[in-house]
């Protein structure tokens, strides 16, 4: 058990591991230019990437991260029973916006979102865009097994969609912006976000962490800001660090960037997603939604309390610290 | 080397690798001729033999059986040294086999009398290892019988079998070659099989393996019952000639 | 006479006086499985209790209450027997075509030299790619439905067969090659008659083997579409860290690898008499 | 005497008259393979052209393209050596320790009949359960660094000698056995001077298939902080759809896992000159 | 049945399924006594060898070797029917192999002085597979022979030798069982072998092997060189009998 045993919990060692992911956002921008390091001279810092939320819950499971970049929906799961990882979100990385939508296939015969009854819709199943798949059902009046959902990952999804396998599909992007050169837009993350249904990936820190290190921890929310400030003053430039990080050309990069929403750091103290010590924002309610969809799909056992998600924002110091 | 010869070996040396294992020999075989071959242990009788039945090919000269360079299997019957029964196949499964080889629909009752003309009773449906050693040898015997080739090439064939026993086998193939006139080479370590057998003995020097007596043998291959033949004078004579050559000519070796 | 056929062989001198003599036998494996087994279920109680935490060691209590439900109201959708007998069919049906494949390719690569020299790289190219990094190739060409799932099951199962039938095969005795050379048997006739029952001990191995890679290869197939599938189950319960439906899909899948094992072995020492005899 | 030893044992016959004979075997054989060589590559070469899509079937020179880039550029941080040489080095603990521990268990499997009747269900239980299933417990259990790794790499490798092993063990052949115990070996001695000999080309197999295994979970141990590494390269190509990248690590795990057979094979035909003729 | 008797067979009878191999016998073999058994192909000379060796257990009745219940390798070696040598041994390995059980260092002069002794000389490099027939039957006599037991079994050890090769060994045989006491079981079809060698024969009938004659040979063990033991008349008259008895006490079965 290497690291399982070391980190966190030990508030003499200087060390702190992340978990990122491989989604264009300001974590990307800090890790590619070691701001975070450069903050934190005197700690030992280890990037770790995963490839989902759940992988991620598992390792913070096994205590052998400290912060995290995850997704929304892996959040809900991670703070409802039975796994009540003791992890607070602590930032708001981005809000999904055109670069997850669902797409129909062009000669589909799908119209709008209430046309898809019996058709094959794809989607990676437990991630954000599957959750954002059946709000969209939800909404249009469709139940689950009025469609007949296909559990893929996005490359799978590509490669289905070349063949006509599927008449929809609910992804992100780069396989998105391949799907929908043959394809059409029926509702994207961005108008879900609006509707009430946003899905968002968030910076989560682990509670021992922040306990044993707050100021490491203001650190990291001060850079991760500053990231954001550089998406929104200078994309070429965020672009470039995020496109060396995912193998992407700068250009590549940068489009996809632009689909993105990307919060200002002011926006994250307000009511709409953090919020402060006061007044925790409305992300508590939109984390208890999420578990509430999950229990719904018998995924998890009890949805968490609002009172207890509320406490799992870390809003402290805010909104100063991110100045 | 007339085209009636049934083996004709010219020149012939075989090599192991560094070992020279027989050779130079030459030696022709006239069809229905009974040769038994006779020599040290290791001077080279199951190489020769495998150089006829075509399963080594000479490092030096020429064979031919029938006039053709010999292929395993065809014109020629070979009962190997050990017995290398099918472990896979029952006893009797293994004498049908070769029936099927030869061609034959292999009906239990021509199973069983191929056993019986060995001295096997009732042991058709056991498995390879379930009869003694004696009675695998005699299973190979059956198996080469099975076939009816004109060329039977037998290596030490009667060597597990009681005096009985081997007796009858002695005078079921010395009737039966001479019957079918089926041409024969037999290696045994017995002077008295050699001579009672044999229409010609070849004794061999020890390794390489080169032929040290040539002995036409002239007793009546037929109308002489076996004891008869063992008393005769020219038997024991015989016996005598071959004794010497393979006392004087072999000396241990390797 | 055929009375002498169904009395076994004499068990090997080494085994004559185990524990395990053929008298009382079966009562004494039976008891000792059944010991093994309630100790295990005793070290997963208490690592369970100790551990306290559902979602590294689930209680063996969660895994039936889990079982229990999947069985009646079911999970993603379908009943667990669903699940499982639908993996199951692709298991079997994938291990059949690389059992059989495997098969095939390892007798030519056994016996015709020059096939050899080309087959056996590619086999031992094809072997060393890991399935997660092709299968998306297998969805272009074969959508997203059955095909895909019994490809990647067939190509699994092959490897293993293919390999140790070709030793086998290369490996068969000389000996006896030559009897049957002796006795007039064709290139063919020598391949059906010792070479392949002599490597049928090793193609055994290499068979139970496939089935067991087949196994193990259901969750990569089950990724695809995977929903109803008991690798599909275990995948979307992985998702959602419902360790203990994880734990149930791993004992399904386990209890019934378990089972065909000792089907293949039975038919092994029924099929395989001279085992240590040759 | 000594070069008697160097001299090889004489073909089988039965491929004596073989076009692969050894004299000018070794340039045929190149031939021949650079013959299959080129016909992959023109299937190839056309099959790109034909389907024109780069994310399905990338052309021959965009692989080499990456190639040239990833060694001297890199991917994903790393340069492509860097990337195989990691996989290698967990490949080839993974293959020891997995190789090891099957043997021991195939022994002891094979030669003590109680351990047997425990141990055979839970080895065959385990060799069924997916990969994919179980790394999550490791990653609780054992983090998220090189330990899980290693460890399924090793559990992946484990069975096929463990199943190997017990088989030929259990089929030692009982005329060797009993000729070595009248000569007053021991338990352990005919373990050590019979049964293991014999059961050596079929460990070999074993050990060939478990090589193969840990080659082909590679991307599987490395879905979690599997960067450097060929298969955390894979995956990570996979997910932006650069199939070149792809093809190029599927290449080089299948060249790198041709090679490490090759000197299995080897070592095989060193170690058991006696194959065939037992 | 005395502590001194080397070996004591009481009403043993063996059966494989069905079928009774040998018995009911009693026998008792004091020590230093040389046992020769002769009897029909499948009368069960191999089954009783097993039997002493402890590679059986009879199915009624009881054996007991130095008056322990016999454990195989312990007190008894064995020369099997068939070579039986470890194919990835080299020759020399395999006689190496025997002194290491023996407990002695298996040095490479004591490996070629064993070989020497059954007349093998530069062979010890080689593979099994690449030594004739009669080669190997005596690596294995060479590998039975490296541990000193106070018993000897062996079955049918010179059937594959040529007949010098094979008087050689005899005498060898002959003279080392009577100056080094050792007690010797040993199996042949060879009825001027059994009474050469033995100390008493005994004739086993047709299977179930049963005992048809048991007979001590009075020949002086020393003192005379074998072509004059050979000459006796009493050498013949003794041939004469166990000849008879294996005639009319033997017939082929299964
Ligand atoms: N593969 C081989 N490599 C090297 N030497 C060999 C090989 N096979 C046989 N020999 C040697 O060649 C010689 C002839 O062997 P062969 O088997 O023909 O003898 P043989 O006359 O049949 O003896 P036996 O009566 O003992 O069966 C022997 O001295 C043997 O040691
Ligand atoms: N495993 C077995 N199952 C059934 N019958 C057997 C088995 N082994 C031997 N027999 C039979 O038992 C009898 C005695 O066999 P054994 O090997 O002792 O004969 P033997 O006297 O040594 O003969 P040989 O001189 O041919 O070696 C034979 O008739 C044989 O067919
Ligand atoms: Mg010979
Ligand atoms: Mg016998």
């Amino acid at each position: 058990g290497n690291g399982a045993a070391s980190g966190g919990a030990d508030p003499e060692k200087k060390s702190i591991r992340l978990a990122y992911q491989a989604f264009p956002s300001g974590d990307l921008v800090v890790k590619n230019q070691g701001l975070l390091e450069k903050a934190l001279p005197d700690y030992q810092i280890t990037w770790t990437k995963f490839d989902s939320g759940a992988s991620i819950n598992t390792a913070f499971v096994a205590r052998s991260i400290d912060i995290a970049a995850i997704g929304s929906s892996p959040v809900a799961r991670g703070l409802s029973a039975p796994l009540n990882i003791p992890y607070q979100v602590a930032f708001v990385l981005d809000v999904a916006g055109d670069n997850e939508a669902l797409v129909a296939r062009n000669g589909s015969g799908v119209t709008d979102v209430a046309s898809l009854k019996g058709k094959k819709v794809g989607t990676p199943f437990a991630s954000t865009a599957h959750y954002s798949l059946l709000a969209a059902l939800d909404q249009a009046g469709l139940k689950e097994s009025d469609v007949n959902i296909v559990d893929l990952e996005p490359q799978d999804i590509q490669a289905a969609w070349t063949r006509g396998d599927l008449d929809a599909a609910y992804t992100w992007l780069p396989s998105l912006a391949e799907i929908k050169k043959t394809g059409k837009v029926l509702i994207s993350s961005r108008e879900l976000a609006t509707a009430g249904k946003p899905t968002l990936d968030l910076g989560v820190v682990s509670t021992d962490f922040i306990t044993n290190h707050p100021e490491a921890v203001d650190a990291w929310r001060k850079v991760e800001a500053q990231a954001l400030d550089l998406i929104a003053a200078d994309p070429a430039a965020a672009a470039k660090a995020i496109g060396a990080e995912l193998n992407l050309s700068p250009e590549e990069a940068q489009e996809q960037l632009s689909q993105g929403v990307f919060l200002k750091p002011a926006d994250l103290a307000s009511d709409e997603w953090l919020g402060t010590p006061d007044k925790v924002g409305k992300l508590a309610g939109n984390l208890v939604s999420a578990a509430e969809f999950l229990k719904g799909q018998q995924k998890i056992d009890a949805v968490p309390a609002l009172a207890d998600v509320q406490k799992a924002i870390y809003v402290q110091g805010l909104p100063g610290v991110l100045g | 080397m007339s085209s009636a010869d049934a083996i004709a070996v010219q020149g012939v040396e075989h090599r192991y690798g560094d070992v020279t294992a027989v050779g130079p020999i030459d030696l022709t075989v006239p069809e229905g001729e009974f040769l038994v071959l006779v020599g040290a242990s290791g001077c080279g009788k199951s190489t020769l033999l495998r150089l006829i039945a075509g399963f080594e090919e000479p490092t030096f000269g020429t064979v031919r059986t029938a006039g053709e360079p010999p292929v395993p299997g065809r014109g020629a019957g070979l009962v190997f040294q050990q017995p290398r029964l099918f472990p896979w196949r029952s006893v009797g499964g293994n004498v049908a086999l070769a029936l099927k080889y030869a061609g034959q629909p292999a009906s239990e009752a021509d199973v069983d009398l191929l056993l019986e003309r060995v001295g096997l009773h009732g042991v058709a449906r056991r498995r390879t290892w379930q009869i003694s050693g004696g009675q695998q040898q005699r299973v190979a015997i059956a198996r080469a019988l099975a076939v009816d080739n004109p060329l039977l090439l037998l290596d030490e064939p009667f060597a597990a079998l009681d005096a009985l026993t081997r007796e009858r086998l002695q005078e079921d193939l010395r009737r039966v070659s001479h019957e079918t006139g089926r041409t024969c080479v037999f290696v045994t370590h017995s002077v008295d099989e050699a001579v009672f057998l044999g229409s010609r003995v070849v004794v061999l020097t020890p390794r390489p393996g080169q032929i040290a007596l040539d002995l036409p043998i002239t007793l009546p291959r037929t109308g002489l019952a076996p004891d008869e033949l063992r008393g005769l004078p020219e038997f024991a004579a015989l016996r005598a000639e071959v004794g010497a050559a393979v006392r004087t000519r072999s000396e241990v070796s390797a | 006479m055929t009375s002498l056929l169904s009395a076994p062989p004499s068990a090997p001198a080494a085994e004559r006086r185990s524990p395990l003599a053929p008298s009382g036998g079966r009562r004494r494996r039976f008891a000792l499985r059944l010991v093994a087994l309630l100790v295990l279920y005793g070290l997963w109680e208490l690592a369970a209790r100790t551990t306290r935490n559902p979602t590294f060691i689930p209680s063996p209590g969660a895994v039936w209450d889990q079982l229990i439900r999947t069985s009646t109201t079911g999970y993603s959708g379908h009943l667990l027997v669903e699940h499982l007998g639908i993996s199951l069919r692709r298991i079997l049906i994938g291990s059949v075509i690389g059992v059989a494949g495997g098969l095939v390719t390892g007798v030519l690569m056994g016996v015709i030299p020059w096939l050899r020299v080309v087959t056996e790289p590619v086999v031992t190219f094809v072997r060393a790619l890991p399935p997660l990094a092709y299968f998306s190739l297998f969805i272009i060409w074969f959508g997203i439905d059955e095909t895909p799932k019994l490809w990647l099951l067939s190509i699994a199962a092959l490897p293993p067969v293919a390999v140790a039938t070709a030793a086998a095969v290369q490996g068969a005795p000389t000996g006896l090659v030559e009897a049957a050379r002796a006795l007039g048997a064709g290139r063919w006739e020598v391949i059906r008659d010792v070479t392949l029952p002599n490597a049928l001990p090793e193609i055994f191995t290499g068979v139970r083997l496939a089935v067991g890679m087949a196994y193990s290869s259901v969750v990569a197939a089950e990724t695809i579409n995977g929903v109803p599938g008991i690798g599909g189950m275990v995948r979307d319960a992985q998702r959602y860290s419902q360790t203990d439906v994880v734990v149930l899909g791993l004992f399904a899948i386990g209890l019934s690898g378990l089972l065909i094992d000792a089907l293949l072995r039975t038919a092994e020492n029924r099929l395989i008499p001279w085992r240590g005899r040759a």
